[in-house]
């Protein structure tokens, strides 16, 4: 028999204010189960839960109902006050009079009246709650780190520093992604190489570390503590073991002109190659694609010049699977493509700007590699169409960002910083050169963020338009080639034509193509435009909904590289406090199947979001088969609750919200 | 095949040698034009800038009239026609309030179910390789800068037709009967034709712009599809050579008199020769 | 009578079916306009004077009848404002409130003429159009020089065949065209009216 | 005016099934902004819209409801990823078989409000109970099982 206490919270005059409490308390007494009901000012403080705790003690309550604000706000709090006095914390419910009552009726006797209700169908839901028990999981102490670019690197050091093993797998021969293209940095303009490039070093000889680079993530099974994860290792055609780096097959190589997508397709390389000098793992792999061995069997020069014996022209790749505890996701960004050719149908590109059509009109991607010292012009500003060092450069800001018409409706963050980067270290190699920039507003916050982009304008003369662009021609002026670009000045409401010699767009940085395949294999929720969603934005940044998968850096939306780091050391940090504990535990509401009930007809393994559910058999004693169930996987279900309203002979319900309780919760209210 | 047509004001007047043109071409791939029983102007820039309302009860009644004859498409040659018949027919369809409100003021049922093409379209309906089969002669002479001038293309989410930054659609049709179209600058550049009357001045600069840019990539033909741009770039020409004393001489010619050439068609019979730039055939 | 400035926002905004909030100020429309240069004030001046209720400060403006309707502002509008639009709504409202700035009132009486124009005939009939013009726009400024600058190009285009002293084909049913017209007038004063109710 | 006193007496009762991570939250919202509505309305809070079976609401009717509210969050935003769809497939089906049971859907309302749409919730919630006013008292549940006594 059940012997509840009711316990009203005045909550000061924020509930007494439009809710009779005394008349509440008095209306509750009565109500099958309930033993006691008192109200109190403040129920959450110190003297409050002691009258709780004192009324279980002394009555022998068997379970709680509190009626004051969201259980958002401080169901744990009354949880852990019950579970003090020894009453199971699951059979503590609240009645939300406060955000869904007293704050929102004015009328003080429909919001007394409905306060009686609301407490009504708290208590006859906990009439039928039973007492539930934390679920304990085993745990594997050993991370996966998607993206080896600066998040993926951070989270991987931070992670393998603590002790703990580590994967890091990064899809492409190399690791260091976008970072490792930049030229400087803002806002101190240190060398991004430099600093980058130890890092990705000591990711390679960390002994807890392993590194698979030009490999992909195909499928993840399992739950929290315990993924198993199968990794595709692309054939590389080389065999790093063996190899040693000399680069002999590199040089020798005879098919020298393939564009180099780590320069954008500025620069060239060879069919066997790294994609720039500081690769690590220095191990070049062959472009099958693109090599004459594997278009007729030919060539062969690697093969014959390597002492090492490394080029084998018969790998084939190769499918790994591990067992990992956790999951970090830094799959990073990618330049919103301007030009024509569009996937996503809400996109469509800016043809006007001729990106594509002109050769001198480049992204801001491909500007870093043309003033880095190790990109393809060796760091001279040499535009591609004709090699000539430009004059005047327009660069244009919000290419993609902020334009719901053609791009994306949100600001890109990074792009006002860099584009002040860009003019800097442009006027510092050509320092009669004209700097245009065409912007709409300058976002500059950040730790001397401000004062740099000042410094750009006010020392290093960069020219600021507040306004877009609207269209870009190329025409011949005395025999060289100029970029007529078209923009305005709001300030002084005028129309302004640049003749420029080449232009930078700084375009809107969106997720990496196949974030959203991976995120559906992770369950990971994402936005409409493909960056993984944050459990909370503010107070969960770096977890996801599924738990034990974790996300940092720019595949969770726009960041430099400060806050991409910072995120990574937070996931890396969120890892191992699960890695800390020996066992998981976690909340008991999740989804329990009356085996005997089950026809296994698998409507709830289809409708299950995150794969928990399986079809198992049961046996008899002897081992015979007796029929088929399905059954919930505890380390994966998140409680959702789909299958049980899929299931027709209700034989799967979920723990907490369970059939009967929300039967006498809607049965209340007749 | 047979297509509806709304001549338009325009047609019907100060440029009726595009009438002529396009008369002269579909008479010859046997396309039969029935032009739309006792149309009314369209209102053109007037009519939106004097009542909105106007401006769609005018096309409106055009889109009436053309349902009621049981037209499924109709052929406006005048990309401004084009545009306002296209703008009011979509309102039309949109709003279930509107095309209430348009019927009554119009006196006559209006859905917008016939379809409005452009001339560009006609062609490739008929489609290209039944033109070439009709043709006689080669445009290999020519190097047409193809002018698509403001409403061929414009607004886009309302005409959905070709790029509305990049068009090629006229290209197309000329490489296929021989002509070599040049890339150029200002295809869908704006060349004043709407303020020819009161503001000259701005007219002529626009003009120049345009023809001195379609010269400098090899041009020897601007090819339109606009009655308005071709009398604007042919008619103003002269105060173009006057002001800038730069000898341009560009024949400025409508899509149908390319085609109509190639077909064996006369510069007469096309009209070309009322033109007031001469093409050198 | 000193009118709200929103009524005025909410007019422009009905009869040009956007949202001038929308409108975050780039200038794209003003860098893209072939008329900005020569404009009293820009495209992107104008929703911004419709943004902050000036509507009538907006509608004398010189640039509302500058413009040549190309519709290169709306069509590469980053937030899809329908920008000739609204300067369409601005001119009706400059003629409905006789505001038109005054160095364009002979584009208003040209405008005006072409419809009366259509109201009559149906169809345009361009030599009717362009001797009645003159003729208003004489009257208008007193100035024979203007009345004849365009006579130089109506004699060549005579020769050519292009100007007609008769109409082609006469509309028909010219009574209806009467009708739609009226109907479209007393549509928008029932409309105006309603909203100062 | 001759159902005015009817009308005025007549206070419709709303049961709401909403998901514990969004609509609840934007009803929370809606409190701490003190955006005041009307007070016919009660909520079961679920841990998902996906949990929602549709015997839920029509138990819902059996007990009462003039009209039954299910919101959750928006497509793609759902805290389980996808439970938002499910609940939005099957009402499709749901919806159909209501016709032919003869239950009027107008008086089953599907929202997305999230954590942020306090207002979004007076609004709705609002509406709802104005619109169910017009409606008057739904006999149709115990029309329906009477039919089925009969």
């Amino acid at each position: 028999m059940a012997k509840i206490g009711v316990f009203t919270c005045w909550c000061g005059e924020n509930i007494a204010r439009h809710v009779d409490v005394e008349r509440v308390a008095k209306a509750i007494e009565s109500l099958p189960g309930v033993h006691c009901s008192m109200n109190y000012k403040y129920m959450c403080s110190e003297p409050g839960q002691s009258l709780i705790i004192d009324q279980i003690k002394s009555l022998g309550l068997t379970g709680v109902v509190v009626a004051s604000c969201s259980p958002h706000m401080h169901l744990k709090t009354f949880r852990a006050a019950a579970a003090q006095a020894g009453v199971n914390p699951y059979m503590v419910e609240m009645a939300n009079i406060r955000e869904q009552c007293s704050w929102v009726h004015a009328d003080k006797e429909e919001a007394t009246a409905k306060a009686i209700e609301l407490i009504r169908i708290a208590v006859e839901k906990l009439r039928h709650n039973r007492p539930l028990q934390p679920i304990s999981v085993p745990i594997t102490k050993k991370a996966l780190v998607i993206g080896g670019g600066v998040a993926g690197i951070q989270a991987a050091l931070d992670i393998a520093a603590a002790g703990h093993e580590v994967i890091l797998v990064e899809k492409e021969p190399s690791v260091g992604g976008k970072m490792a293209g930049l030229s400087e940095t803002f806002p101190t303009l240190d060398c991004s190489q430099c600093i980058l490039t130890p890092r990705m070093v000591e990711v390679n000889q960390h002994p807890k570390i392993r590194l698979m680079t030009y490999s992909e993530v195909e499928k993840v099974e399992g739950y929290i503590g315990n993924f198993s994860v199968t990794i595709r290792q692309k054939a590389r055609y080389v065999d790093v073991n063996k190899c040693t780096g000399c680069g002999t097959c590199w040089n020798g190589c005879p098919n020298k002109r393939i564009p180099n997508a780590f320069d954008f397709n500025l620069g060239n390389r060879t069919a066997i190659y790294i994609p720039f000098p500081q690769a690590v793992p220095a191990r070049p792999v062959i472009d099958s694609t693109r090599c004459i061995h594997f278009k007729n069997g030919k060539c062969g020069i690697c093969e014959k010049n390597c002492a090492a014996g490394a080029i084998n022209f018969n790998d084939e790749d190769k499918l790994v699977t591990e067992e990992v505890g956790a999951v970090v996701v830094a799959t990073g960004y990618q330049l919103y493509s301007i030009g024509k050719e569009q996937t996503n149908p809400n996109i469509s590109g800016y043809g006007e700007y001729g990106y594509g059509k002109y050769k001198d009109v480049i992204d801001s991607l491909q500007f870093e590699r043309l003033i880095s010292a190790s990109g393809p012009t060796g760091g001279e500003p040499k535009r591609p169409s004709d090699g000539r060092i430009p004059q005047k450069i327009v660069f244009i800001q919000c290419v993609g960002s902020r334009d719901n018409a053609k791009g994306v409706s949100y600001c890109s963050k990074i792009c006002c910083m860099y584009t002040a980067k860009h003019t800097m270290l442009y006027k510092h190699k050509v320092h009669d050169g004209e700097a245009h920039v065409f912007y709409m507003d300058i976002r500059s916050g950040g730790k001397k963020y401000d004062e740099f982009v000042r410094r750009a304008i006010e020392q290093d003369g960069a020219l600021y338009h507040r306004g877009r662009v609207s269209k870009i021609t190329e025409e011949e002026i005395d025999g060289v080639r100029k970029l007529i670009v078209r923009g305005a000045d709001t300030l002084t409401g005028k129309p302004v034509t640049v003749e420029a010699d080449m232009v930078v767009l700084a375009c809107a940085m969106t997720p990496t193509d196949g974030a959203t395949a991976l995120a559906q294999k992770l369950s990971v929720g994402y936005d409409e435009y493909g960056f993984l969603s944050e459990s909370h934005p503010k107070l969960r940044p770096v977890e996801t909904n599924s738990a034990g998968v974790f996300l940092c850096g720019a595949c969770q939306g726009p960041k430099d590289i400060p806050e991409s780091v910072a995120q990574a050391s937070a996931a890396a940090a969120k890892v191992l406090v699960m890695f800390s504990q020996d066992q998981l535990t976690r909340e008991p509401e999740i989804a329990h199947v009356d085996e005997s009930l089950c026809a296994a007809c698998c409507a709830c393994v289809q409708a299950c979001p995150y794969e928990a559910i399986a079809i198992e058999e049961v046996l008899d004693r002897r081992g015979n088969l007796v029929k088929y169930t399905s059954r919930v996987n505890p380390g994966l279900c998140m409680g959702c609750g789909t299958c049980v309203a899929v299931c027709p002979s209700k034989s799967i319900d979920l723990e907490g919200f369970t059939e009967e309780e929300v039967y006498a919760e809607i049965e209340s209210l007749l | 095949m047979e297509f509806g047509y709304y001549p338009g004001c325009a047609l019907h007047g100060s440029s009726n040698d595009y009438e002529q043109s396009v008369r002269a071409c579909f008479d010859k791939l046997g396309v039969k034009l029935s032009e739309l029983e006792d149309w009314i102007c369209c209102g053109a820039t007037a009519a939106h800038s004097i009542n909105q309302k106007l401006a769609t009860a005018l096309p409106a009644r055009n889109l009436a009239i053309a349902e009621k004859s049981g037209c499924a498409n109709l052929l406006a040659p005048c990309p401004m026609c084009s545009m306002e018949l296209i703008k009011a027919r979509q309102a039309i369809q949109a709003d279930e309030a509107v095309r209430e409100e348009m019927s009554e003021i119009v006196e006559l049922p209006v859905t917008g179910a016939t379809e409005i093409v452009n001339l560009i379209q006609v062609f490739q309906a008929i489609g290209l390789d039944a033109i070439k089969s009709k043709v006689t002669d080669s445009l290999d002479r020519f190097k047409p800068a193809c002018y698509y001038g403001c409403l061929l293309t414009r607004p886009p989410k309302t005409l959905r037709f070709d790029d509305c930054e990049h068009p090629s659609s006229m290209e197309t049709i000329l490489r296929e009967l021989g002509a070599e179209p040049v890339e150029w600058n200002y295809k869908t550049e704006c060349c004043g034709a709407g303020m020819t009357l009161c503001d000259p001045g701005t007219v002529v600069d626009l003009a120049h712009k345009i023809i001195a840019n379609a010269k400098k990539h090899g041009a020897n033909v601007i090819v339109t599809a606009c009655p308005m741009c071709q009398m604007n770039l042919d008619m103003r020409q002269a105060d173009v050579v006057k002001k800038f004393a730069e000898s341009l001489d560009m024949p400025i010619c409508y899509l149908s008199d390319m085609v109509g050439l190639a077909l064996g068609l006369t510069p007469e019979e096309l009209g070309i020769n009322r033109h007031y730039v001469a093409l050198r055939v | 009578m000193s009118e709200s400035p929103k009524r005025l926002i909410a007019d422009v905004e009905r009869l040009a079916h956007t949202q001038v909030n929308d409108c975050y100020q780039c200038g794209k429309c003003t860098a893209g306009c072939p008329r900005a240069g020569v404009m009293d004030a820009g495209p992107t001046r104008l929703i911004r004077l419709v943004q902050t209720g000036d509507v009538l400060e907006a509608a004398a403006c010189e640039s509302v009848w500058q413009c040549v309707s190309c519709l290169t502002c709306t069509t590469r509008c980053p937030k899809s404002v329908n920008i000739a639009g609204v300067v369409d709504a601005l001119r009706q409202i400059s003629v409905e409130r006789n505001i038109t700035a005054r160095k364009y009132s002979r584009t208003v009486l040209f405008q005006k003429e072409f419809l009366r124009n259509i109201r009559r005939n149906g169809r345009t009939n361009e030599l009717e159009l362009v001797a009645a013009w003159k003729l208003v726009a004489f009257f208008d400024d007193w100035s024979p020089f203007k009345a004849l600058a365009d006579a130089r190009l109506g004699i060549p285009m005579l020769t050519r065949h292009k100007l007609h002293f008769k109409p082609g084909s006469p509309v028909k049913d010219k009574a209806v065209v009467r009708r739609i017209f009226d109907r479209c007038a007393a549509k928008r004063k029932s409309e105006t009216e309603q909203e100062q109710d | 005016m001759e159902n005015t006193n009817t009308e005025q007496a007549f206070e419709p009762k709303i049961i709401a099934f909403v998901c514990n991570w969004c609509t609840y939250l934007g009803a929370d919202l809606a409190g701490t902004n003190r955006l005041e509505y009307p007070a016919n309305i009660r909520i079961i809070r679920l841990p998902c819209t996906g949990r929602i079976d549709f015997n839920l609401i029509i138990k819902a009717f059996e007990v009462g409801a003039d009209a039954v509210l299910v919101s959750g969050c928006h497509p793609g935003d759902c805290h389980y990823n996808a439970g938002n769809y499910h609940a939005r497939r099957r009402w499709i089906l749901f919806r159909e078989l209501l016709d032919v049971l003869g239950i009027e859907t107008e008086r089953i309302h599907f929202s997305w409000i999230s954590a942020a749409e306090g207002a979004k919730f007076q609004k709705f919630v609002t509406e709802i109970v104005e619109e169910t006013r017009k409606l008057g008292p739904y006999r149709g549940y115990q029309s329906i099982t009477h039919a089925e006594e009969r």
